[in-house]
């Protein structure tokens, strides 16, 4: 590792860190207008996220011991690390390091963060939302990983620009949207999952668990969460698109394909109830995993995919 | 009323012919009222509901101050031929003590815990009976009777918003 | 002395600043007390839309500023509406609908119904009309958002000042605020 | 075993109005579970003691939020008939409308409502965007939205506004166009079946232990049991309209239920519209001012099908210029007290809000 | 089988036999890389589940019952134990900053390479696994509410802390640093005629990708120092109890009935049980590798290292010999 060109990365890991935030939260600003026009109304101003997020700083929250806070801090920092290695349009923080493993490695630290501080803040309703989340993890990764590692052993590589590299050589012929059409399907249902949206929302259920392990967050704790949020679905949308739609070589690219995955699984959201938490793993346990599974078999037996 | 429900007049008959009616009447052509002693209303309750009088819609409680009684009314409603019973009885206001029905009607439980609330009359044989349900650790006589004036219990115990110039009038006076 | 009045500017500045986020979004905390709260899916809705202000409704205490009082106040869910008071984040603000909270309104004799909300809580808002109209609704929140910029919305300050004389009303007109009877062990 | 008490309570996003459940909850199956009203309770029958015929009609509506004319319709049957006023024509028929009208309301805000618990929350904004057009229809014929005071004793307290026809018409021609859109949103749509197919259920027995009444009782005893029907009030009986019934009650039929009844309601008030006939509104039950009028002694009581079951008022009077005493039975009472204690447990937690919405109970209307 | 489990040690047990699984992969693959993983994977696992049995031992010592449902909301009382019992799990799940992630990500590589699908996805589901079961008893035991009985524990004996604090501190060094580990690891292998690991500094040249433990870790304290300033930047929160949490706003007095911690994943364990063939196959199993685990621990596993190495040793030659008869 060479030392002295280490702090010149780290600048660059926090400009992916800053374009990564003010990019995603305006588009959720906007994907909340166009959700609202699904519901016949106007929804509120493009930059309500930013005015939620910092309303949320300016306050003074409560706080339930060391763990609650030190647990948001660990989680935020896990989610900020996984950013940084994340390989934008041309340019990387750290080239050949952004291994695919390392991602859903340092996102599982994000999550045993919110998880134990979630359950530190002794509220039973946190516990039960903190148990369904994990749950769900446990649903929603193994066919994302099942495909995942049908791409990674059919390109031989695992390193996400590469494997963008490797997507553009012909255009859009060599997405692997288009080669491997049944692991994207499969892919796209447990991005579903991982964003927490409608089908898979147990974990944050107001009806049932009042916002689950959101309970007793208020205040900048809360706004960190945000944050993390929204750095999460940064992270899981760019793994999508980098994995099956060929990466992104200028901003335009990136911008059309980025919009176009977040905003149709909002609106798939938005036409969807609730399941219940064992429904959701059944339900990933049939489908998803039956695909990937055919994926992965077409991929590495029979060589089709590549 | 002088389409009175057939059905319903040989009805108030048979029924008449086994337990002593004190009083009937006829407040509407489908619904009939009938006093009865304290002692035979579960029998008739339960006859009643052989005749297919299977739903109990109301049980509820009138405070006849000046004779010194409480009237329990049970509203009995027949589904198939549209027909509604009042079976009603007094019970002495001093100490008012009566069976529970929740025997043949289940779903009384709960109305016989509001009456108790609201009147104070004890249903010995419902269990839960005698807890609190609607008020929190209220402090005065049961708020449903005759005797008991609100206004002056809410003025005692919630500070009203002073008004420079006093011009909200007195509650109308009773009858 | 440069450094404590320069601290202060700052401090002043990063005040502005934060009053403005305060001001367009403001959250709701999702607790129908009385029978006013059936305007407010009319308010959230399609047609009079509170989120255009920035408004959305939120589940607990914790995350919401503002705490609609809807209508008449029973005495038991006065308990309830003052442990979720002191349960959210300051800076809080209170909206109260309709003449039940001004003076008890059509329950002025009722015996479990309070007279007069702000004996016990601080309210920043009126809302007048038996049932306020949505319209009526989103000029309220219209008048919190403008007091909140010019600094006059401030309930919570005065709860936090005068502790004392509000806790002494609730707990003369309440007997005792936390109850724990055979329901609540 | 280990049990975690948890709480539907009064400040619950899952919760409609204002009563708290409290769950003793071991896993995630609810052990033991009762219901604490109270939160709600006014001692309205207490205020009518002490206020005159006509300032009731005022504060009745106050009872039910969700739909306020049933209760209305229920005081002036109660005083009509100890009184033995004959109501005209027209303000039947008017009556009948508006208690339409406000079903329908009650309704769609019951059928979007199924969004909050199942997550689906584009049918709660749909359904209230509807109401809210209704409510609109209501402020031209009775100058309020939610609490109209109506209907008085006697009749009805002024004519229907010139052109109000038309506009009904098309606001029930556009809803009937777009019916079928929300069938595919809610009952078509496979996570909203995924949570209400064959889950909660009411087997006919509870329903006559309980005395549930309204849907519950149709959908579980599969015979037309509607109190417009079965002792027809202000003219129902010369509507034509069938009761959809069935006898597998699970939370999906009950909703199915509701969604088929509002194309009846819709059917009631065309022929409402085209068979109204003209004349006089009111009858001038007494001489002089209202205030002072005196309804003879007696005891009736008189029950009007609203949407969640039999609403009905018990009416006492000795002659006065008050009542003596009124009962009110509200149309959820016996679902919400004993059924959350006997038929709650053994449900999971994300049923109880379920059970709390297609149970159709209203909680102003158990404290009173 | 470890989610099912009431018992807090009995729970840790469970979760060897399943890293116990982990190894046997690892080995059985044979390549260098996997090897090198599965080797290095015995040595995290050892030091992680020494610290978590340690930790448990400290509850014990302190509340006197392992049973999960009666303890709670320790951390207010025993803050150390919990940080150990913490990097302990971090490490057994196999999470970045922890030894246990280096080994479980050099098994992954090797496991791509030979396109062994169905093993990867069922060690996937393993681990992600061992992070549901492994969180259970933090949040159970040291998380939540903490009942009135625990109200005067006091912290674990010094005496006993030391080892602790020094088994997690091993564990943290090797998970930043795993090179030093490798070094010897590679050597055992290239004395076994096995291909050693290509090792370049800190830098793990996998078969398809490349991991630098002590840059993640550099960019994980870059976060979290980022996520520190934003929180100290903005206003104090005020300290609230335990019991100040959101109930509905109703009121409740006895912390026993806050805490969730019975049958933590009853959902999850309910997809189980309807499956009770499945069931008693694995109990066959269990028993079967119980008993050749108890022979196996009472033959080899004494506490001196020597005969561990030996042990390992032999056992490897005995797979290379069975290899290079094989091929």
């Amino acid at each position: 590792m060479v030392i002295n060109q280490l702090p010149l990365q780290i600048l660059t890991g926090l400009a992916i860190l800053a374009f990564a935030f003010f990019w995603q939260t305006s588009l959720s600003g906007i994907t909340r207008k166009i959700v609202a026009r699904y519901h016949k109304r106007y929804g509120p101003k493009w930059y309500q996220e930013f005015r939620d997020i910092f309303k949320l700083m300016s306050k003074t929250g409560v706080t339930h011991g060391w763990v609650y806070d030190f647990g948001v801090m660990m989680a935020l920092g896990g989610i900020m690390a996984t950013v940084m290695f994340m390989p934008l349009m041309k340019f990387t923080a750290f080239p050949g390091f952004d291994n695919f493993f390392i991602y859903v490695y340092l996102f599982a630290v994000g999550m045993l963060g919110m998880a134990m501080s979630a359950v530190g803040s002794g509220n039973p309703l946190a516990g039960i939302g903190v148990m369904r989340a994990l749950t769900q993890m446990v649903g929603y990764e193994v066919p994302f990983m099942i495909v995942v590692l049908a791409i990674i052993n059919g390109h031989g590589t695992s390193s996400l620009s590469q494997l963008a590299a490797i997507q553009q050589q012909a255009g859009v012929l060599s997405w692997n949207l288009v080669k491997m059409p049944i692991g994207t399907v499969a892919a796209f249902i447990c991005l579903l999952g991982m964003l927490g949206k409608k089908p898979f929302e147990t974990f944050i259920a107001p009806a049932e668990i009042a916002s689950g392990p959101m309970v007793e967050y208020g205040g900048k704790q809360l706004g960190m969460l945000m944050i993390l949020h929204q750095f999460s679905i940064f992270i899981e949308v760019s793994l999508f698109m980098n994995l099956f739609l060929g990466g992104a070589a200028n901003p335009l690219g990136f911008a059309l394909k980025y919009m176009a995955v977040y905003v149709l699984a909002s609106l798939i959201s938005q036409a969807m109830g609730r399941f219940k938490i064992d429904q959701v793993i059944k339900f990933f346990y049939k489908i998803p995993i039956a695909l990937a599974i055919l994926q992965a078999v077409m991929v590495v037996y029979l060589g089709w995919g590549v | 009323m002088s389409k009175i429900n057939m059905q319903l007049k040989e009805l108030t008959e048979n029924v008449g012919k086994s337990y002593s009616v004190l009083q009937v009447d006829y407040p509407t052509p489908n619904q009939a009222a009938l006093d009865f002693q304290p002692g035979d209303v579960h029998a008739v309750l339960a006859y009643l509901k052989g005749q297919g009088f299977r739903q109990m819609s109301l049980l509820s409680c009138v405070d006849w101050i000046e004779d010194g009684q409480f009237q329990l009314v049970y509203l009995l409603f027949n589904w198939e031929a549209g027909l509604r019973l009042q079976v009603r009885t007094r019970i002495d206001r001093a100490n008012p003590v009566f069976t529970t029905v929740t025997g043949i009607y289940p779903g009384a439980k709960y109305y016989e815990r509001d009456v108790h609330e609201f009147f104070g009359v004890e249903f010995n044989g419902n269990p839960d009976s005698s807890k609190p349900l609607f008020l929190e650790n209220w402090d005065d006589m049961p708020p449903m009777r005759k005797d008991f004036d609100p206004q002056a219990y809410s003025d005692r115990k919630y500070k009203a918003r002073e008004y420079k110039t006093d011009f909200n009038t007195k509650a109308g006076e009773g009858q | 002395m440069a450094t404590a009045d320069k601290e202060k500017k700052l401090k002043e500045g990063w005040e502005g600043i934060s009053r403005f986020f305060r001001a367009n979004s403001l959250w709701m905390l999702m607790y129908c007390t009385g029978c006013c709260a059936i305007e407010l899916p009319q308010a959230m809705t399609s047609r009079y839309d509170m989120e255009r202000l920035g408004m959305g409704p939120m589940a607990t205490p914790r995350q919401a500023d503002v705490l609609l009082v809807t209508g008449y106040l029973s005495v038991k869910t006065l308990r309830r509406v003052i442990y979720a008071y002191e349960q959210m984040s300051t800076p809080k603000y209170i909206v109260a609908f309709g003449p039940c909270t001004i003076n008890g309104g059509i329950y002025h004799d009722a015996a479990t119904v309070i007279k007069s909300l702000d004996q016990y809580l601080p309210i920043d808002v009126y809302i007048a009309g038996c049932m306020p109209k949505p319209e009526a609704v989103m000029n309220g929140f219209q008048d919190l958002i403008d007091m909140i910029k010019d600094k006059t919305a401030d309930g919570w300050k005065r709860y936090r000042d005068n502790y004392d004389w509000y806790k002494q009303n609730q707990i003369e007109s309440l007997g005792e605020l936390r109850i724990k009877d055979e329901y609540h062990e | 075993m280990k049990e975690v008490k948890l709480f539907l309570g009064p400040q619950h996003p899952g919760m409609h109005g204002n009563s708290s459940i409290h769950m003793y909850v071991d896993g995630d199956i609810i052990k033991r579970s009762y219901l604490l009203p109270g939160m709600l309770h006014r001692g309205f029958e207490k205020s009518m003691e002490r206020r005159t015929w006509m300032n009731n009609i005022a504060l009745i509506p106050r009872i039910c939020v969700p739909e306020p004319d049933p209760n209305e319709m229920v005081f002036a049957l109660n005083a009509e008939a100890l009184a033995s006023v004959e109501v005209p024509e027209r303000a039947h028929w008017i009556r009948m409308l508006v208690l339409e009208l406000a079903r329908l309301s009650a309704h769609l805000m019951a059928f979007g409502g199924i969004g909050g618990p199942t997550g689906l929350y584009t049918a709660m904004y749909w359904a209230q965007a509807d109401r809210d057009s209704i409510l609109t229809l209501f402020e031209e014929i009775t100058g309020q939205r939610v609490y109209h005071m109506y209907i008085t004793i006697g009749g009805v307290r002024k004519d229907l506004p010139k052109g109000i026809e038309k506009k009904i018409l098309a606001f029930v021609d556009d809803l009937e166009s777009r019916l079928p859109d929300y069938e595919n949103l809610v009952l078509n749509n496979p996570s909203v079946q995924a949570r209400t197919k064959d889950q909660i259920m009411l087997p006919a027995e509870v329903v006559w232990e309980l005395g549930v009444t309204g849907i519950g009782m149709r959908s579980s005893t599969g015979k037309a049991y509607d109190l417009r029907k079965v002792t027809p009030y202000a003219r129902y009986d010369k509507v034509e309209f069938d009761v959809p019934t069935a006898t597998y009650s699970d939370a999906h039929t009950r909703l199915t239920l509701k969604y088929l009844e509002m194309y009846q309601i819709i059917r009631i008030i065309r022929q409402i519209l085209d068979l109204m006939p003209a004349g006089k509104v009111r009858e001038k039950a007494l001489d002089g001012s209202a205030l002072r009028w005196q309804v003879p002694a007696g005891q009736v009581y008189s029950a009007v099908e609203a949407s969640r079951g039999e609403y009905g008022y018990y009416t006492v009077s000795t002659g006065g210029t008050m009542p003596y005493r009124v009962a009110v039975r509200g149309a959820s009472f016996p679902q919400a007290t004993l059924g959350i204690e006997k038929y709650l447990p053994g449900h999971r937690i994300d049923d109880a809000a379920l059970w709390f919405d297609t149970m159709g109970i209203c909680s102003p209307e158990i404290d009173r | 089988m470890a989610i099912r489990q009431e018992d807090f040690k009995k729970l840790i047990a469970y979760s060897s036999v399943a890293n116990g699984g982990y190894i046997l992969i690892g080995l059985a693959m044979g390549d260098a890389l996997s090897v090198g993983g599965a080797l290095m994977h015995i040595l995290a696992h050892a030091f992680a589940s020494a610290a978590a049995f340690l930790a448990a031992a400290a509850v014990v010592h302190r509340t006197g019952t392992t049973k999960m449902s009666e303890l709670g909301g320790l951390i207010h009382r025993m803050p150390l134990t919990y940080l150990v019992y913490l990097i302990a799990i971090i490490s057994m799940a196999g999470i970045p900053p922890m030894a246990g992630f280096i080994s479980k990500w050099m098994m992954f590589q090797s496991m791509i390479n030979n396109g062994m699908i169905f093993t990867a996805a069922a060690a996937f589901f393993g681990s992600i696994g061992s992070f549901l079961y492994v969180f259970r008893p933090l949040s159970a035991v040291f998380l939540g509410q903490l009942s009135t009985k625990h109200e005067n524990v006091k912290e674990a004996p010094v005496l006993m802390m030391i080892p602790m604090m020094l088994l997690s501190l091993i564990t943290l060094f090797f998970g930043v640093v795993p090179n030093i580990a490798l070094g010897v690891i590679n050597r055992v292998q290239t004395s076994l005629g096995l291909p050693g690991l290509a090792l370049e500094g800190t830098k793990i040249m996998g078969s398809n990708g490349v991991l630098d433990p002590t840059l993640i870790t550099i960019i994980f304290g870059v976060g979290f120092v980022v996520a520190l300033i934003l929180f100290i930047l903005h206003p104090k929160s005020r300290k609230v109890g335990l019991m100040d949490t959101y109930t509905a706003s109703e009121f409740i007095w006895t912390p026993e009935l806050l805490h969730y911690a019975h049958d933590f994943y009853a959902p999850f364990e309910r997809l189980y049980n309807k499956a009770p063939r499945t069931e008693s196959f694995y109990r066959i199993i269990e028993r079967k590798i119980e008993e050749l685990g108890r022979l196996a621990g009472h033959a080899f596993f004494s506490y001196k290292p020597g005969t561990v190495v030996f042990w390992i040793a032999m056992v490897t030659v005995s797979l290379l010999w069975g290899g290079a008869l094989w091929s």
